[in-house]
Formats: C-alpha cells, sequence, structure tokens
C-alpha cells in the first residue's frame, strides 16, 4: 500500500503546487479583461482580415472598448453589427458612408503597351521586381491578379481584358486589395461617388500616350468643362472631389481619352463609341 | 440512438479519419510507420487510450471548471497512456522498445485531447466511447495504409512475410524519416483526388 | 565547451527535431503558412521548451527518483508543462502585452506540441546535465523555428509562383518539401554523433 | 474570480491528479513483477543462452537477488543471480558484472558450477570495443574458452600482471576489461556464496 501512498502523495502536491501556482498568478496577475470585448468580438465578422489595421477581430474589439477606434471602424461589419457594437459601449454610431473598392486602371491588353514579355511567377509583387514590371506605363496595373488573390470576400476576379473587376455587392471596403497591389491601382471610394477618372499615372501627356491609349494627358478639359469645379488636376492626373460632384456628365463626354467615367455601370470607352 | 452511435463510429474512417483529413497526429505516423507491426502496436495503443479518455472526460464533463479543463483532460489522458506504457512494457515488452519514446507521446497526440475537447466534453459516455473507437480506428487503419508501403517498398515485406524475391534490394529511402514526409505527402494528395472525384460523380 | 557546440549542432541541424525525430509536425503544417506566425510560434516554442525542460529535469531529479516513482513521469511532465504554459500566458498578459500579443495565440498550441514533450524525456533518457538539459533544450527548440521559418518562406513562395498542383496544393505539398528538407539535413549526418 | 471558485479550481485538479497517481500505482504494482521479468528477459536472456546448454527451468524466472549494499542515495544495491536446474537441482549459476574497456564499461556474464566452485564459461553481454581490434574478445572463442573449467580460486589477471590469461594481441585494454568483469563477478559470488541455498 505504501508505494501507492508515496505516488499520490506524491502527485497530489505538484498537483496542488501547480494548482496554487496558477491561481495565484491569476490574481497576482489579473488584467481585467472587460467581457464587452468577447462579446463585440462575437458580432464582429471574425474572419481576422486585419482591415482595420489591427491584428484581428478580437484585437478591434479590445481598441473599441478601449475607445481609440470608433465602433463602426470593422469595414466589413453589418451596419446591424455596428450599431448593436455601438449600444454595447454606449456610443453613438456616427454615420459614415459604406465604400468600395475601384480599380484605377483602364489600361488593358489591348490598351496599353509592354515593354517585355513577363514569364515569371504569377504575382504583381514579384514582376514588379523584375525591372519594373512588363507594363510601359510605370503606373498602370500589372495585371497579374495579386489583389484577386489577396481578397477574402471572393469579391475580386479576373476580367477577360486582364484587369481585376470588383463585384461591387460582395466588396465589403476591408482594403486587402488596396494593401498589397505593389502599385496602388485599387482605392476605396464612396459608393455614391459619381465620376472617378480611372488612371494613377502622373506621367505628362506625352509620356502616358506613348505607353497608353487611355491614361490620363492632364489635359485639364475635364476641369474647364466642369459646373461645380468638382474636377482638379493634381500632379498631372484628374481627380474629382466626391463633395463637388453632381454627376451630370459632361467631363465624360469631354475627356479624351475617355478616362473619366460613372463609377459604377460600365460606360463604353469614348474611342469605341467613336468608332 | 443505437444509429448515432453507429454514425460517429464511422465517421473516423472516411469523413473525419484524423491523420489524413486533418493532418492531426501525424508526428507518430511518421514515425512508427516504417513496420506494419509497430503500427499496429502503436495504432492499438492510441485506441484504448482514446476509448479510456473519452469514457472518462465524458464522464466527469459536468463537475470539472472551465479554467482547469485543460490540466485535468491532460491527466486523464496521461494516466490512461502510463496504463499502456506498463502494460505493453509487461506483456509486450518487445513491442515496447520498438516504439519507446512515442508511448509517452500518446499525450501530446492531437487527436487524443483535440476529441476530448471537441466531442467528449459536450456528449454523453455511449457516443464518446463510439467517437473514440471510431477515431482510433481510422486512425490504426490510416497508420497501417503508410506502414505497409514503407515496409513493403522499403524491405519487401509486409508483417514479417516476405512479398518480393529474396533478391529484392529494398527502397531504403522510404525507411528513413524523409521518405516518411512524402509517401505522407503523396497519400494525402490521392486522398484529395479521390475524395473530388468522388464529389465530381456525386454532383 | 566543444561539447556543448557539438550538441547545439547536432540538436539544431543534425537531429533536428522535426525532420528527423519527427516531433511537431502539427505547427509544421499549420503555422507555416506565413512567415509571420512562423517567427510568432517559432519564438513560443524556444521560451517555452527551455522552460519546460529545466523545470521537467529539475523534478525528475529531485522528487520523482529520491521517491522512486520514475514511471509516473509522463503524468508528472504534462502537468508540469500545461500549468507552465498557462503561467506563462497569464504572466506574459500582465508584464508584457506586446509581446502577449504576438506570441499569446499560440502559447495554447504549444501545450499539445510533442516536440515540448518530447524533448524534456529525452533529456531525461540521455541523462543530461542540468547544463546539458539547458543547451539541449535550447538547441531543439532553435531547431524546430529554423525549420519552420524556412517552411514558411518556401511556402510563401511557392504559392506566389502559383504552379502547384491543384491535388498537392496545401498539406502535401508541406510535408513532400519537409521530406526534401529533411534530405539536405541528412546531408549533414557523421558531423556529430 | 472569486475565491470560491479558485478554491474549486485547486481543489478539483487536486483531486484529479491525486485519483489519476492512485490509480497508476496499483497499476503499477500489479504489473510491476512482470515488468521486471520481461525487462530482464530480453536483455538477458540472449547471452545466457549462449553460456547455458543443458537445463530444464527458465533461469529468468527463478532469478535470486540479494542486497549487496547501498549506493549513494541510500537506496539498496542488488546482485542478480541466475540458477540454471537440471532434474530439480542447481546446476550453473550465471551472474553478470562490467569493468572498464576500450571503449567503455564491457559487461560480461559468468557461469559458475556451485558444486565444484569452477568456471564453465563466459559471456561478453555489452561493449562498445574498437570494431576488429577489441571486438576480439567476442570473435575469437579462444579467448574466452581460456576461462571455462578454471577453478574459483584461479588468478583472473592477464598474464603480463601475472595471471592465468593470455591476452588478445592489439586489444590488451579489451581484454583486460573482460578479465576484471570476470574477477569482479566472481568476487561477487563469493561474497553471496554464504547466502545461497540450493
Amino acid at each position: 500500500m505504501e508505494p501507492v501512498l508515496i505516488a499520490m502523495l506524491a502527485v497530489g502536491a505538484i498537483g496542488l503546487i501547480a494548482g496554487a501556482l496558477l491561481s495565484i498568478a491569476a490574481k497576482v496577475f489579473y488584467v481585467p479583461v472587460d467581457p464587452r470585448v468577447g462579446q463585440i468580438g462575437d458580432l464582429l465578422p471574425g474572419a481576422n482580415c486585419g482591415g482595420c489595421g489591427f491584428a484581428g477581430c478580437l484585437d478591434l474589439a479590445g481598441a473599441i472598448v478601449n475607445g481609440q477606434v470608433p465602433p463602426n471602424a470593422c469595414r466589413c461589419a453589418s451596419e446591424e453589427a455596428n450599431r448593436r457594437i455601438a449600444a454595447l459601449i454606449g456610443a453613438a454610431l456616427e454615420e459614415r458612408e459604406r465604400e468600395i473598392a475601384c480599380i484605377f486602371c483602364k489600361g488593358d491588353a489591348a490598351h496599353a503597351r509592354r515593354r517585355f514579355r513577363y514569364l515569371g511567377i504569377a504575382d504583381c509583387r514579384a514582376a514588379e521586381l523584375v525591372a519594373g514590371g512588363d507594363k510601359a506605363c510605370r503606373y498602370g496595373c500589372l495585371g497579374l491578379g495579386t489583389c484577386v488573390a489577396a481578397c477574402i470576400f471572393d469579391a475580386l476576379r479576373m476580367g477577360e481584358d486582364g484587369l481585376p473587376v470588383v463585384n461591387p455587392d460582395r466588396c465589403t471596403a476591408c482594403g486587402a486589395c488596396v494593401r498589397i497591389c505593389p502599385r496602388h491601382i485599387p482605392r476605396l471610394v464612396p459608393v455614391s461617388q459619381k465620376a472617378i477618372a480611372f488612371c494613377t499615372s502622373h506621367d505628362p501627356g506625352k509620356a502616358v500616350k506613348e505607353v497608353c491609349e487611355v491614361g490620363c494627358i492632364a489635359c485639364g478639359l475635364c476641369k474647364k468643362v466642369c459646373p461645380e469645379k468638382a474636377i482638379e488636376i493634381v500632379s498631372l492626373l484628374a481627380v474629382v472631389d466626391p463633395a463637388k460632384c453632381t454627376g451630370c456628365g459632361k467631363c465624360f463626354e469631354k475627356c479624351p481619352t475617355g478616362i473619366i467615367r460613372p463609377a459604377t455601370g460600365e460606360a463604353p470607352l469614348r474611342r469605341e463609341a467613336a468608332a | 440512438m443505437a444509429a448515432r452511435i453507429v454514425q460517429e463510429f464511422t465517421k473516423g474512417f472516411w469523413k473525419e479519419i484524423a491523420p489524413l483529413r486533418f493532418a492531426l497526429g501525424i508526428c507518430p505516423a511518421l514515425a512508427v510507420s516504417t513496420k506494419v507491426e509497430s503500427a499496429l502496436g502503436m495504432g492499438f495503443a492510441v485506441v484504448f487510450v482514446l476509448c479510456l479518455s473519452n469514457g472518462l472526460v465524458s464522464l466527469v464533463r459536468h463537475i470539472v471548471p472551465d479554467k482547469v479543463r485543460i490540466a485535468v483532460f491532460i491527466s486523464i489522458i496521461a494516466t490512461a497512456v502510463v496504463i499502456v506504457e506498463l502494460v505493453m512494457q509487461a506483456y509486450f515488452y518487445p513491442l515496447f522498445l520498438v516504439l519507446g519514446i512515442w508511448i509517452p507521446l500518446i499525450v501530446v497526440n492531437c487527436i487524443v485531447l483535440g476529441r476530448a475537447e471537441a466531442f467528449a466534453r459536450k456528449n454523453p459516455i455511449g457516443l464518446s466511447l463510439s467517437d473514440g473507437l471510431g477515431m482510433g480506428l481510422g486512425f490504426t487503419v490510416s497508420l497501417v495504409v503508410i506502414a505497409s508501403i514503407r515496409e513493403v517498398l522499403g524491405s519487401g515485406t509486409w508483417l514479417g512475410i516476405p512479398v518480393f524475391p529474396a533478391d529484392y534490394p529494398g527502397f531504403g529511402f522510404l525507411l528513413r524519416p524523409p521518405g516518411a514526409f512524402v509517401i505522407f505527402g503523396l497519400l494525402l494528395a490521392s486522398m484529395n483526388v479521390i475524395s473530388r472525384r468522388i464529389e465530381k460523380r456525386n454532383a | 565547451m566543444q561539447d556543448y557546440l557539438l550538441m547545439i549542432v547536432a540538436a539544431v541541424f543534425i537531429n533536428n527535431i522535426v525532420l528527423i525525430r519527427f516531433m511537431g509536425n502539427c505547427p509544421l503544417v499549420g503555422v507555416t503558412s506565413s512567415m509571420e506566425s512562423a517567427f510568432g510560434m517559432g519564438a513560443a516554442v524556444v521560451f517555452v521548451t527551455t522552460l519546460a525542460g529545466t523545470a521537467c529535469w529539475i523534478v525528475q531529479r529531485l522528487v520523482l527518483e529520491p521517491l522512486g516513482i520514475e514511471y509516473l513521469q509522463t503524468l508528472v511532465f504534462i502537468l508540469i508543462i500545461a500549468s507552465l504554459v498557462q503561467f506563462v500566458e497569464i504572466v506574459l498578459q500582465k508584464t508584457a502585452p506586446p509581446l502577449y500579443r504576438t506570441l499569446g495565440i499560440y502559447l495554447p498550441l504549444i501545450t499539445t506540441n510533442c516536440m515540448v514533450f518530447g524533448s524534456s524525456i529525452l533529456n531525461i533518457k540521455q541523462d543530461h546535465t542540468f547544463m546539458q538539459t539547458l543547451v539541449f533544450s535550447l538547441a531543439s527548440a532553435v531547431g524546430f523555428s529554423l525549420v519552420l521559418v524556412f517552411m514558411a518562406g518556401l511556402r510563401e513562395r511557392m504559392e506566389a509562383a502559383g504552379k502547384v498542383p491543384a491535388a498537392l496544393c496545401g498539406v502535401p505539398i508541406t510535408l513532400i518539401t519537409a521530406g526534401m528538407m529533411g534530405l539536405s539535413f541528412a546531408g549533414l549526418l557523421g558531423m556529430a554523433k | 474570480m472569486t475565491l470560491r471558485e479558485l478554491i474549486r479550481m485547486i481543489v478539483v485538479l487536486t483531486c484529479v491528479t491525486v485519483v489519476c497517481a492512485g490509480s497508476l500505482a496499483a497499476v503499477r504494482l500489479v504489473t510491476r513483477e512482470q515488468i521486471d521479468y520481461q525487462q530482464i528477459k530480453f536483455i538477458k536472456e540472449p547471452a545466457l543462452k549462449k553460456i547455458l546448454t543443458d537445463y530444464e527451468n527458465d533461469p529468468v524466472a527463478d532469478r535470486i537477488q540479494i542486497e549487496t549494499g547501498k549506493d549513494a542515495r541510500g537506496r539498496p544495491v542488488y546482485a542478480t543471480l541466475f540458477p540454471a536446474k537440471k532434474g530439480g537441482a542447481v546446476v550453473t549459476v550465471v551472474l553478470e558484472a562490467s569493468a572498464p574497456g576500450y571503449g567503455g564499461p564491457i559487461g560480461v556474464m559468468v557461469a559458475i558450477d556451485p558444486k565444484n566452485d569452477r568456471l564453465r564459461g563466459i559471456a561478453v553481454t555489452t561493449q562498445s570495443e574498437t570494431p576488429g581490434l577489441g571486438t576480439k574478445i567476442i570473435d575469437d572463442p579462444s579467448f574466452g574458452a581460456q576461462f571455462a573449467g578454471k577453478p574459483l580460486s584461479a588468478n583472473f589477471q592477464l598474464a603480463s600482471a601475472g595471471g592465468d590469461i593470455q591476452a588478445i594481441s592489439g586489444a590488451t585494454v579489451s581484454s583486460n576489461g573482460v578479465s576484471q568483469a570476470v574477477i569482479r563477478a566472481v568476487g561477487l559470488y563469493q561474497s553471496v556464496k554464504p547466502e545461497l541455498k540450493f
């Protein structure tokens, strides 16, 4: 019987010490965890997409409770969830317009020139490293679909013309594509924005014309024609101010390369319309 | 109820066969699969541990506080493992020598704690036992499959019985650690292909 | 000193705990999809293994052997490791929140990591002294992290290339890569026992 | 967390570990004999078979353990003797001893005829000598054969040290290890002999 007793006492003692140590540690090193962190975490989508800039949904939940960020900081959560989160921490929900990602380049295979044939790893980041990519335009979309792979909401697909296409219904504006693109082609815009200049090239008009038929040549016609003064030429690139734009459509007709267009819904390229 | 028990038992063989589907418990699956004999021994040891731990965890599931849950479960599992260790040492000593450190390592086999956490903690004892038995046998089957490939091709025998003519040189690579990884990877790949075929046919 | 150096080289490269001893394969598959998580897991494992290895050694020598209950080794060691992991988690959360945020999510995974438990047992099996235990645990864990980081790097590249056949995607290609890596590690065999 | 919860946590954990340890100790108690038997059988039996030829019992099951002293931690140290019986009478007693060789300890099993106090033969069980040189202590049967038939009172030192044993040329250290192990085994046998009753 004695060996049994020794074993029971020894292991029991180890168990007791371990248990006691843990309990003491739990008391001494007690970190008050707000129960609301868990509750908010449950309301968040749980995709851990990182679109909010935090390490994961729970991390964001902690930040929301601490008041570092507004309760609707998650771009992916539904409005219902945002309202309930706001109710939980007793803050008024400040209305913010939904955003979606837009691809700021129209230079597809038919309209943009390539400098060489790229046969390397099918990833824009890799292509960018090889002599700055195969596109002659150093601002344009490389079209290898890195953003498509990065989208965990299945809102992006690769179009037949070699440019990514956004599905506005699925896009949650998490910003994953915005961050991963080496050329910052996808950008977030408010859903209500009516006109967009779909180009990111800061090159002068002549240089743009040499490499791409559908780039902003900074001619300034759009600026002149806009009755609301909503368009500015910022370092050789037309930029539409969504707050002023009424969507009258005058610039669509005037733009010589046809890159200023309605944000949603496809309008024919000017060249094609003319042909 | 009976149907449920059968269902929990059979899922362990194809639908949720642990090492091949979830890549759980692959450490022992790689380490003791050089011979069919040791694979069988390891498999049955795991079956026993899984049944015992699932049963006991299911019995104490209402009295264990949540915070010490893991510690309690792991103590129960460790007890089952030490029982296996002692019994194997007493009655199957050669097998004990072959399996060596992998017997105590059953404690940290992800399948065992995984089943306790995911299943036995929430289900009555009957279901837990049948789940443990099914999962354990599924593990045994996967082990034996890998071991068969490795033993037959590697040393030209199956369960010690020669299957190739005596001058078969043996594919030594398969008996070494890197060979285990490669065989296991290829097995998983073929499993993927088969599953996809079945899905396509059903669709 | 030379002995310790030899021991480190042996534990990190030659008898690598993941590729040759087959321990800790679950995280090799589970947390190597990105470099960041591989680093996090590796750091957490190095920390816990060293701590657990020495704690287990002390208990073995001061409690189990004098009382003649070595057969309870498995039970006692896993208890120590489980409590230690939880203890580290609690302490880190309070004293080093940034560290906790990076390592925290990997800590629960470590309790059932055979590499921590396995290296603790190996220490006893190979009759190490206290210093040897310390060095061996640390070196094994470093070897583990090294393989984890290598694997994460390779997987990131393979994923970017996108040329892996569909059937091999994910776990199968990881295992086959591990096999190839094991082969190259095996090239170092004979450098030390 | 309230104090009550804390206490409940500790109590449950302690109870579980105590019950686990208790049941394990019980299993250990039941299997202990069998484990000892198995361990000795699988490690010693091949060597036993080598030096014992004519016997009817299971020397491992009939083994005799005699306390010979205490180790540094105060635990008893046992000498294990394997008696081989024929027709109910002990014809040979086998025991093992080891001595340092060239590459590490050399373990030697020695078979003794208890009636005539003579060596029946020796067998090397464990060794890590240089292959091809030191391993001649096993590979060269004439070396081991020198011991057979000698009375226990013989001088088992090497000839170079004034004894009766011819060392293998080129493997003096290994040969010396074997002969020292035999001397130890014989000494052990002499010291426990009074306690043996056949």
